[in-house]
């Protein structure tokens, strides 16, 4: 299940997606909205998407994510548009045999899609300020399929 | 040929719309879209850091060959999550 | 939150008591009842649990995780009773400013809890075989407080 | 003194009740406990593994002092989750 969507996440119905009896671990991550940054107070956010190519992205991870671990059920929602503080922006959500697997497939996930999913987050600030964010710092964690690309152009 | 590049964020601010239309020969790469794009929107050059390309939908590399039916986007790093 | 129920576990009512503006990601694990273990198919478990102790070792892991990781806020729940395939027989989530955090916090937490909380499974296979299961070797992660007491009495 | 010893899991199952008491000397140990129980539940030291200890809900090393009013335990390793 992989969704793109300006509607609130349904985290319930995305982790109930990915529940099997060959399962013996699910690991569901959210990504909410903080308010403290340091100093900064985040009033709201603003995700802007390429939604066609956000939903390709997103289903060529689940594609990479079933090859390189052992998950039987993989789901993933982003929300773009405004959200406020303590709305779930992105939820990932995997199911294996064993937790071991469970945690590092829903790590690599949630990692490579902050990388490689045509997504922008603009912060509007309490004191009025906006800026669009810069990309995370890549981690050596996250070996996008298309590293070379990301990798040479991403600040570090 | 012609091609419409797809703007997002900050580009997309910068440029002042959601797409702009370069005027390219035949088989042109990403990298010469990147300068003539750079050309007519300098502000984008200044304004905000490396940008990327991507052609139907998937990243695309500076060599890579563009043809007049190909979705062309240009945009800053990612930071969704 | 703790909970040691015979009910089903609520997830999200779980995952929700966790959600803060102070948190960016939050992560949550279940532990289901798997049907295959290599050849065996197990067609129901039974857990026993000592429930006073229980509850004070999730009260201890729950004052542990806050001291170790920079978590905002804990919940842990755990199901005794017979369970049915694919029922949760456990939950944790915790709640952390960033992602990482709440990765470590959360696979420190099930590690933990699954060798200190004074709870034992029963297989009862398909075939009607019945066996109480083994507990599982300690790993280096399961720093557990009281650690020498389970690292010398557990099988590795 | 006596002391009722909680049993869980299978040595619940091979004791077929769900608490034994012991007679022990004042401040005994738990290693003592350990000994008298399994004296009077030989079947304990052959089919279970090593028995984990707890007194007042919390783990309890061999050295550890009883109390008439402990609410002590005896279990095999956990398995829970």
């Amino acid at each position: 299940m992989i969704e793109l969507t300006q509607q609130p996440i349904d985290f319930t119905l995305l982790t109930e997606s990915v529940r099997s009896h060959q399962a013996g671990a699910v690991v569901l991550f959210l990504g909410t909205v903080r308010e403290f940054t340091g100093e900064a107070r985040t009033a709201w956010l603003e995700y802007e998407a390429f939604p066609e190519m956000a939903t390709a992205a997103m289903q060529r991870l689940e594609a990479e994510v079933r090859a390189q671990f052992s998950v039987i059920e993989v789901a993933m929602s982003h929300r773009y548009g405004q959200l406020a503080l303590g709305d779930i922006a992105v939820a990932v959500v995997v199911s294996s045999p064993h937790r071991a697997q469970a945690f590092e497939a829903g790590r690599w996930l949630i990692d490579t899609l902050k990388h490689s999913v045509p997504i922008w987050k603009k912060e509007h600030y309490a004191d009025g300020r906006m800026e669009w964010l810069p990309a995370e710092p890549v981690k050596s964690s996250g070996a996008v399929s298309h590293s070379e690309t990301i990798d040479s152009e991403q600040p570090e | 040929m012609k091609l419409s590049i797809l703007l997002f964020s900050a580009a997309r601010e910068i440029a002042g719309c959601e797409s702009f239309e370069l005027h390219l020969p035949e088989a042109a790469t990403v990298a010469q879209a990147r300068v003539a794009l750079l050309q007519s929107l300098p502000a984008l050059a200044t304004r905000t850091g490396t940008l990327l390309w991507a052609v139907n939908h998937d990243y695309a590399s500076d060599d890579r060959v563009l043809q007049e039916t190909d979705v062309v986007a240009c945009f800053p790093p990612v930071s969704g999550g």
